[in-house]
């Protein structure tokens, strides 16, 4: 397919977003249209731009073109490429299951009082608003599309507006996308200082002093950082992406946050040009704070969408790390492991797309049928969502990184990149980048030990509540949009080195190098530089899986007894044992809330039951409220009481403030 | 390498992924005799794990009414992975075509594979203990998995790769030295091992005692061909553990070419660094005493930090900067 | 020409009509037709300059000059001042229903409002700087009287703190133009120079280098002082909140949309002679500095004062405020691209804030009071009204795809690339002020709606007109429009854009 | 320059609007309101003066207008309507007492001193006679503005408010030679709109606060404290 096609496509995939979204204003006559017009038109506009980003990365090249819209002496420039097919075909990805997925969650609102234009509309916008990002090639249209992204998510999240909490999590979520925004436009500022105007071209362009370099790095990152909700400005999104419907919960979680990471490549790599390694080591360090305190916090969650929300701060933490590496590699003069990063980068957030869209279509389906959130009260849901049960699992396998599922490719990438660390010259970074690799490690047990806790405790066991008891498997929809991603979580996992063959256009667009040897051994071999060094055949470890079970399993059956016997669970020759003699979600992350205790802020509480006992209550909060957010809160209310004092009320006072402004300027003017 | 593919290596490396379940009750049969000798009884024969084995798969399996599929497909998971897993270790030779397949970090993630079916085979059923040992279980783990790739990686630096075989063929192949880094990765891994296999101190594989036990919480559902499974498996990755630190650390007499001879050779050679292995296990388990679980972390955290060190000792001393 | 005099003079007779009309109803019915005989005149005024340039002449011995700077004004004052009285009617149908007008009010609120316009107007076209000054007065004198319209105590105290500061600050402005006359007065204006040339801009700004720039500065300060108390630049502001908040919103909508624009304007018009007459001297940008100051300073304080505000009315003439500020600063800061930006912001600021108040005085409506805390859950109530606040306000704000955010782009961009530094403050300011319009917006807006909250009539009509200009403005500008703003800028600046 | 130097008439101007500066001190003094209006009304009719003075001296034809115009409003009917209103309010007696007036005394001084040194630089040869009576117009308006700040009785506040007025007349007229016609007919069509509305001012504030205390109009103010709404 030629770049311009896929251009032509990408257009097309943003106009059946909009299309989606005008075509939901009828929804305010007839709710239908949104299950029946909208989301199929999001379905297409997904299919749209994977054929679009297929189409561009394998072509590899470059096509561009203007809009007739925007500033008189700016239009608005659009442009693809291999790094903004990737997004593309990302961001189609989830957008296509989501087509599918929609009809059947949506028609649980139409009863409901909210309204569902805004849903249908905003859904379209928000799409809109991501798709334009990845195209946009001047900063002018990338600021407008990228607050559009923000501002439709924003009124997502506050789409069930009733409970204050949404309210809360909509006006915190907005206020800090706000000032994303503004520090990501400082850094485009200085970008354009230095080039000329704010067209990427003249950018890229643009020869950057180290310093000011440094500085709209600082900017970029910072900006980026908080969309992607690093550590510590992660606040917002624990907040945010649970209050949202779960479908927009999954845009946002697997979809936005790539954004983030798009804008933050497209600025640093590819507008900035030339990186500094203290870069690289500021992101490695930030990205290793989120990976560990997104999954120490993910593990201790009961909600099961928060808890799900946290886990994307630790993936969005790894993809950083990543980065990190690359950025580090690149100024050390190592293009290989910096591709090697780089492409890990890719791959994860990739994976992270997919397995954290299929967890919250999970959730969302459990939601669908039991209208429970909270873990406590889940259990058993495997015997009665069979289905949803088995993809659950696939993503949970996937996100812990255990092979051969796509999660585990990734990470078995990024250690790799990390382990080339010997070639580096000076010790400082040598040792650093072994201790970033020691907190990955860290995490991926962490991450195994939260989804062994949230399939444990809601598919496993036995039901800990009545309507959790009464579930009901949902409707195909919702089970099919599942079963897509659980399989292509399945196939990405089983076939890396094709998908790298894919993505490896876009290290080999941005920085000029990418993965030689990936694939120098045949698709059935994955081969980050030498042979020698490492390698890891997926579908051969899955072959031997598969044949070894094939051996063992009809083994056991001849050698051993024939039967099984069903009978009573061991109950210690007590009373049998009832639901509530369960292990809880809570208990379960106990060892680990006591190892890590002190990054925790735990209030442990006795709040009387209505039966008259007493039932033990637990909070744990997150520091950096009180490290971060509460004083910045405080500092303002407290300028803003000193400078109501302007307003006493008194007119003669007024009048003296006018007589000394006036005297004090003169005085100036004249001394 | 492409002779690594050969069908005469498949051939090679199926007879050696056979070694170790055959091996694997062997070792722990010899660990407790040495123990039961040490603390002055006779003790059962160290073939009796087999006679258990056999015992257990004979016998009928008996399944809560309250499991889920899950419970009854856990228990191959757990086998299969962890036999892969050991697949990959070189037993005999370092030209291993599975090491190829799958190295090191590949071990790593088919143990978590196993583990995390384990603890869900624990959480399977409902009762209070499975949700207990899997939780316990995932609290270890997550702190000795670092310490284990820790260790791993400093060999992996070292020797560039981090394809089991070539490493062990780089220590082969260069002259004997004394690095600090190997020494820190070696007491690291050991006592990953130990918390890993599960022994004392970290828990006990003879108690039934709720309060203490780990594995036993998790497996206490299971009967006949089912437990056999587990126990089988827990014996193969006790086994994997001994020959990896008795392969890397102590690579000599691996054999680097696939003659009979040094094939026997080498046999040879990890049956005897195996035995003395199994004794020092045993003895440690005798002079030592169980620890309070939340001792464990202090321990791991050593552990993690002896590791690290290792790999932080490589990186600046070692290497030629 | 004729456009001009039609321009000029409708609203004059439609003042003297609307006296005389005793039916209220009728009166704004009249109103409303003369606003609209009034946009059909700027339209053709506007297209006369578009295409024969600037338009200039002469009424009763008064100059007359139209040029790029202040036809875009004239549109957009006849503009916003037809949506608001379309707003007004059904409006102030309702606040007459409730008794709170006293008889007869409605006849002065008509033909103030008319003349309001007319000064309005005057104020834009003249070329006087005297009759200016005689304009803007009279703008407060014509307001003043709406602003206690209602007779409450609290009406009655806004109305006298805003007649005494901006009177005060009005007679330093004068004092200021007395000045700018004096240090004209030995300049020579050429042969054929009408009498009293020093107060006519167009010969002034010929010969801004002559005038003594001792004279110009002490006077730029009374000005500065003077009209930037009509801008509401802090600490002169004290009276704006005030008036606002206790005058009929259409007078809010029209007070934040127009009224504060020409104040700013007629001080752009005096920094333009202060430069020309400083260029040479030791402190060439002094009025841009003083201006920058005063901007970052009103910008500031005024996005402090949003986190504490309890009456809606209020709230928004606050960020009227700010956004002032915002104004002033990069009309001081100067280079195109600000300047262009500063244009800009005046156009889609007026627009949208006006929107905003014709929305609050339904919100108000519905919660039958203007405390923040008794408005609760619009968006249920009556979605239009809630749905159009919080997008104004998102608008206001500075989202896009609305226009504000293209110019606080432009804004921020030429502060960069100017004064690196300042853009911190701005950006802290910007954000500041943002938490302090949603942490008040969220409340009102959703959430469950009180008991007995009625929808009501409402009258959305110039709400839609106006944010739908401003998202187009968002999206694109216009050619001519773009035509116009740059040759503005280029009158202001000297160097042109595109 | 010297005083002798100058030509009789502009000396005349000088002494006039020496006496003016007075009027004004006299006005921040005065305690008694209707001896206020009365101050005023002079120091209207001493402006009015200047500009005939001036007019005389320039030989400019509608200067004689403007003074004219300046003695039938400033002299006449602004403080006939003054009178009025004090009546129809029945504040003949008021008298108020200013706190501390020597301190405002002192600051009014030192206004003049300031303004007298803010024109200072103004060298130009020629400007150096309108420079000072500059001076004093423009102390005559600082003067004003500080009555208004420390008077807080709404009628005398409206007279510091007419007293600026008279500085302004005073500027435009001795340093400018008198402002274009239109100008002056605007400013004093204004100025009287202005009159008249205080007027309605007074007897509306006394029926809603029952008083001209300005300081008591203080419902609108915001140093009040509020509980903070939902804060993340």
């Amino acid at each position: 397919m030629r770049i311009e096609t896929a251009l032509s496509m990408a257009g097309l995939a943003v106009a059946l977003a909009l299309g989606s979204a005008v075509v939901s204003l009828l929804a305010a006559r007839v709710p239908k249209v949104v299950r029946f017009a909208a989301m199929p038109l999001l379905g297409l506009c997904g299919v749209a731009a994977i054929v679009a980003g297929l189409g561009a990365l394998l072509s590899g090249g470059a096509a561009t073109a203007t809009l007739p819209l925007g500033l008189p002496w700016l239009p608005w420039h659009v442009r693809i490429d291999a790094l903004a097919g990737f997004f593309l075909l990302l961001i189609g990805l989830v957008t296509g299951t989501i087509g599918l997925y929609g009809p059947a969650y949506v028609r649980g609102l139409e009863q409901g009082r909210d309204s569902l234009v805004a849903l249908g509309g905003f859904t379209g916008l928000f799409l809109a608003g991501m798709l334009l990002v990845v195209l946009a090639d001047d900063a002018f249209l990338f600021m407008i599309a990228w607050e559009v992204m923000s501002l439709a998510s924003y009124f997502l999240v506050g789409f069930q507006h009733e409970q204050a909490a949404n309210r809360r999590a909509a006006f915190l979520y907005l206020l800090m996308a706000h000032v994303g925004g503004l520090s990501i436009l400082l850094g485009f500022g200085v970008l354009a200082s230095f080039g000329d105007g704010f067209a990427f071209a003249s950018m890229r362009a643009a020869e950057l002093s180290p310093l000011w370099a440094s500085l709209a790095f600082g900017l970029v990152f910072l900006g980026f950082g908080m969309k992607a909700g690093l550590v510590p400005l992660h606040a917002w999104l624990p907040e945010a992406h649970p209050a949202a419907p779960s479908y927009i919960s999954a845009l946002m979680s697997g979809v936005m946050l790539k954004v983030a990471v798009y804008g933050f490549i497209r600025l640093v790599f590819d507008l900035i040009g030339d990186v500094q390694w203290p870069w690289g080591m500021a992101v490695l360090a930030i990205g290793s704070l989120s990976a560990l305190t997104g999954a120490l916090f993910a593990l201790m969650q009961t909600d099961l969408k928060r808890l799900l929300a946290y886990s994307s701060v630790e993936n969005l933490g790894i993809v950083f790390i990543a980065l990190g590496l690359a950025l580090i590699f690149i100024d050390n003069g190592h293009p290989l492991p910096g591709a090697l990063a780089f492409v890990a980068a890719l791959y994860h957030a990739l994976n992270h797309a997919l397995f954290k869209g299929l967890l919250f279509l999970g959730a969302g389906s459990i939601l669908h049928s039991t209208h429970e959130r909270d873990l406590e009260q889940m259990g058993g849901l495997l015997r009665r969502m069979p289905w949803t049960g088995l993809f659950f699992l696939i993503g949970c396998l996937s996100i812990a990184a255990l092979p051969p599922f796509n999660g585990f490719v990734s990470e078995w990438l990024t250690f790799q990149a990390a382990l080339q660390a010997w070639q580096l010259e000076s010790g400082v970074m040598r040792s650093l980048v072994p201790i970033a690799t020691a907190v990955l490690a860290l995490t991926g047990a962490l991450v195994a030990a939260t989804f062994v806790k949230v399939y444990g405790i809601a598919f496993l066991g036995q039901a800990r509540s009545r309507h959790v008891r009464r579930a009901r498997p949902g409707p195909w929809g919702i089970r099919a949009a599942q079963g897509l991603l659980a399989a292509l979580c399945v196939l990405l996992g089983l076939f890396p080195t094709l998908v790298i063959g894919l993505i490896d256009a876009v290290p080999r667009q941005i920085l000029g190098g990418g993965l030689p040897d990936a694939g120098s051994r045949g698709w059935l071999w994955l081969v980050p530089d030498a042979f020698e060094t490492a390698s890891y055949s997926a579908p051969l470890v899955a072959l031997l899986l598969v044949a070894i079970a094939a051996l063992v399993v009809p083994g056991m059956r001849r050698v051993g007894a024939r039967r099984v016997r069903r009978c009573d669970a061991w109950d210690c020759g007590f009373a049998p044992s009832t639901a509530r003699m369960q292990y809880s979600a809570t208990a379960f992350a106990q060892p680990v809330r006591r190892v890590f205790a002190l990054l925790f802020r735990v209030e442990e509480t006795q709040v009387p039951r209505e039966d008259g006992g007493m039932r033990h209550q637990i909070k744990i909060g997150d520091r950096s409220w009180d490290a971060l957010y509460l004083p910045l809160a405080r500092l303002v209310e407290a300028a803003a009481r000193r400078v109501v004092r302007l307003q006493s009320g008194n007119v003669r006072v007024y009048l003296g403030w006018t007589l000394v402004t006036l005297l004090v300027l003169l005085w100036i003017v004249s001394a | 390498m492409a002779d690594i593919l050969s069908p005469s290596a498949w051939l090679l490396a199926l007879v050696q992924a056979l070694l170790f379940p055959a091996l694997a009750p062997l070792l722990a049969g010899w660990v407790r005799k040495v123990r039961a000798r040490l603390q002055n009884r006779r003790g059962a024969s160290v073939f009796q794990p087999y006679r258990e084995l056999r015992k257990l798969l004979l016998k009928e399996a008996r399944v809560a009414h309250t499991a889920s599929p899950l419970f009854r497909a856990a228990p191959y998971v757990v086998f299969v992975a962890t036999w892969l897993a050991a697949a990959t270790v070189p037993l005999l030779t370092i030209d291993l075509p599975t090491a190829v397949v799958a190295d090191i970090i590949v071990l790593a993630g088919l143990l978590a594979l196993a583990r995390v079916f384990l603890a869900l085979a624990g959480m399977d059923v409902g009762t209070a203990f499975g949700g207990m040992g899997a939780s316990r279980e995932m609290m270890i783990s997550a702190l000795a998995e670092p310490a284990m790739l820790m260790a791993v990686f400093t060999l992996a630096m070292t020797a560039h790769s981090t394809n089991l075989g070539s490493v062990i063929a780089h220590h082969l192949g260069d002259a004997f030295v004394l690095r600090p880094s190997y020494l820190f990765a070696f007491a690291g891994l050991t006592l990953v091992a130990l918390a890993e296999t599960g022994r004392i101190p970290v828990d006990n594989p003879t108690t039934h005692l709720e309060l203490t036990m780990v594995h036993e919480a998790m497996v206490l559902e299971y009967s006949g061909r089912h437990l056999a499974l587990m126990e089988w498996a827990a014996q193969i990755k006790l086994l994997l553990y001994g020959v990896l630190v008795a392969n890397i650390f102590f690579p000599w007499g691996v054999a680097s070419d696939p003659a009979p001879a040094s094939l026997a050779m080498g046999l040879a050679a990890v049956v005897l660094k195996l035995a003395v292995l199994g004794g020092a296990l045993a003895a440690a388990e005798t002079v030592l005493a169980k620890m309070r679980l939340f001792r464990v972390p202090a321990f791991l955290n050593l552990a993690l930090l002896l590791a690290l060190l290792g790999l932080l000792s490589h990186v600046i001393l070692e290497v030629g900067a | 020409m004729t456009a001009l005099l039609l321009t000029v003079l409708a609203p004059l007779l439609g003042a003297l009509a609307l006296a005389l009309v005793r039916t209220p109803a009728a009166g704004g019915w009249l109103n409303l037709a003369i606003s609209a005989l009034t946009l059909v005149a700027a339209g053709w005024l506007a297209w006369s300059v578009a295409l024969e340039g600037d338009v200039v002449g002469r009424l009763i011995g008064i100059g007359f000059r139209v040029d790029a700077f202040n036809v875009y004004l004239v549109v957009l004052t006849a503009f916003v001042g037809l949506t608001t009285s379309i707003f007004s009617r059904p409006y102030m149908r309702h606040v007459r229903a409730e008794g709170r007008v006293y008889l007869g009010g409605m006849r002065v609120y008509h033909s103030m409002y008319q003349t309001f316009m007319l000064t309005m107007l005057v104020a834009l076209t003249t070329d006087n700087l005297g009759v200016l000054w005689v304009a803007v007065e009279g703008a407060t004198l014509a307001t003043v009287l709406l602003v206690s319209l209602y007779r409450t105590p609290e009406a009655i105290e806004a109305a006298w703190k805003y007649f005494i500061l901006c009177g005060v600050g009005i007679a330093l402005a004068l004092f200021g133009t007395v000045l700018t006359y004096f240090a004209a007065q030995h300049v020579d204006f050429g042969a054929l120079a009408e009498p009293g040339a020093g107060l006519i801009w167009s010969s002034l700004h010929a010969h801004a280098a002559a005038l003594d720039p001792t004279v110009m500065r002490i006077a730029f300060v009374f000005l500065l002082v003077g009209y930037g108390t009509k801008v509401g630049l802090v600490p002169m502001h004290q009276w704006l909140p005030d008036a606002h908040s206790e005058g009929p919103t259409p007078m809010s909508a029209v007070l934040s949309g127009l009224l504060l624009n020409v104040a700013l304007y007629a001080l752009v018009r005096f920094k333009m002679l202060v430069d020309g007459s400083l260029a040479a001297t030791a402190s060439p940008h002094l009025a841009g500095a003083l201006l920058m100051g005063f901007g970052l300073v009103s910008f500031t304080v005024a996005g402090l004062f949003l986190h504490r505000q309890r009456d809606i009315k209020r709230l928004f003439s606050y960020s009227s405020i700010e956004h002032m500020g915002l104004m002033t600063f990069a009309f001081g800061l100067g280079g195109p691209l600000a300047t262009f930006g500063a244009l800009l912001h005046m156009l889609v600021h007026s627009l949208t804030k006006s929107a905003i108040f014709v929305t609050v005085g339904h919100a108000a409506h519905i919660a039958g009071s203007q405390g923040i805390e008794k408005i609760r859950g619009l968006i249920r109530t009556q979605p239009a009204v809630g749905w159009s606040l919080l997008i104004g306000v998102a608008a206001i704000a500075g989202f896009p795809p609305f226009g504000v955010f293209t110019s606080e782009f432009l804004l921020l961009t030429a502060t960069m690339q100017a004064q690196p530094w300042l853009t911190l403050p701005l950006v802290t300011g910007l954000a500041i002020a943002f938490a302090g319009l949603f942490r008040h917006l969220h409340p009102m807006v959703y959430g469950t709606p009180p008991e007995g909250q009625q929808p009501v009539q409402a009258n959305m009509i110039p709400v839609v007109v106006h944010l739908g200009l401003v998202l187009w403005l968002g999206l694109a500008i216009p050619g001519f429009l773009a035509q116009w703003l740059n040759r503005a800028t280029q009158l202001i600046t000297g160097s042109s854009l595109l | 320059m010297s005083l002798p130097a100058l030509p009789l008439l502009q000396q005349l101007v000088v002494l006039l609007a020496a006496l003016v500066l007075f009027l004004s001190f006299v006005l921040l003094a005065q305690s008694r309101l209707v001896s206020a209006i009365h101050a005023f009304a002079w120091q209207g009719a001493l402006v009015a003066a200047v500009t005939a003075v001036v007019a005389v001296s320039g030989d400019v034809h509608h200067l004689y207008f403007s003074a004219g115009l300046t003695l039938l409003l400033k002299a006449l009917v602004i403080p006939a309507m003054l009178h009025r209103q004090v009546r129809g309010l029945a504040l003949e007696r008021h008298t108020e007492p200013l706190q501390r007036p020597s301190l405002a005394i002192m600051a009014a001084v030192g206004l003049v001193i300031f303004s007298s040194w803010l024109v200072l630089p103004m060298v130009a040869e020629e400007l150096a006679f309108t420079r000072n009576i500059l001076a004093i117009s423009l102390a005559v308006v600082l003067i004003g503005f500080l009555m208004m700040v420390v008077r807080q009785q709404a009628v005398a506040q409206v007279l510091g408010f007419m007293s600026i007025e008279n500085g302004l007349f005073l500027a435009a007229v001795s340093a400018t030679g008198g402002m274009p016609l239109i100008v002056e007919l605007g400013v004093a069509f204004d100025v009287l709109v202005a009159m008249v509305l205080f007027g309605v001012f007074f007897f509306q504030i006394r029926e809603s606060i029952d008083s001209l205390d300005v300081d008591r109009l203080n419902r609108l103010s915001e140093t009040a404290e509020i509980a903070g709404e939902d804060r993340p």
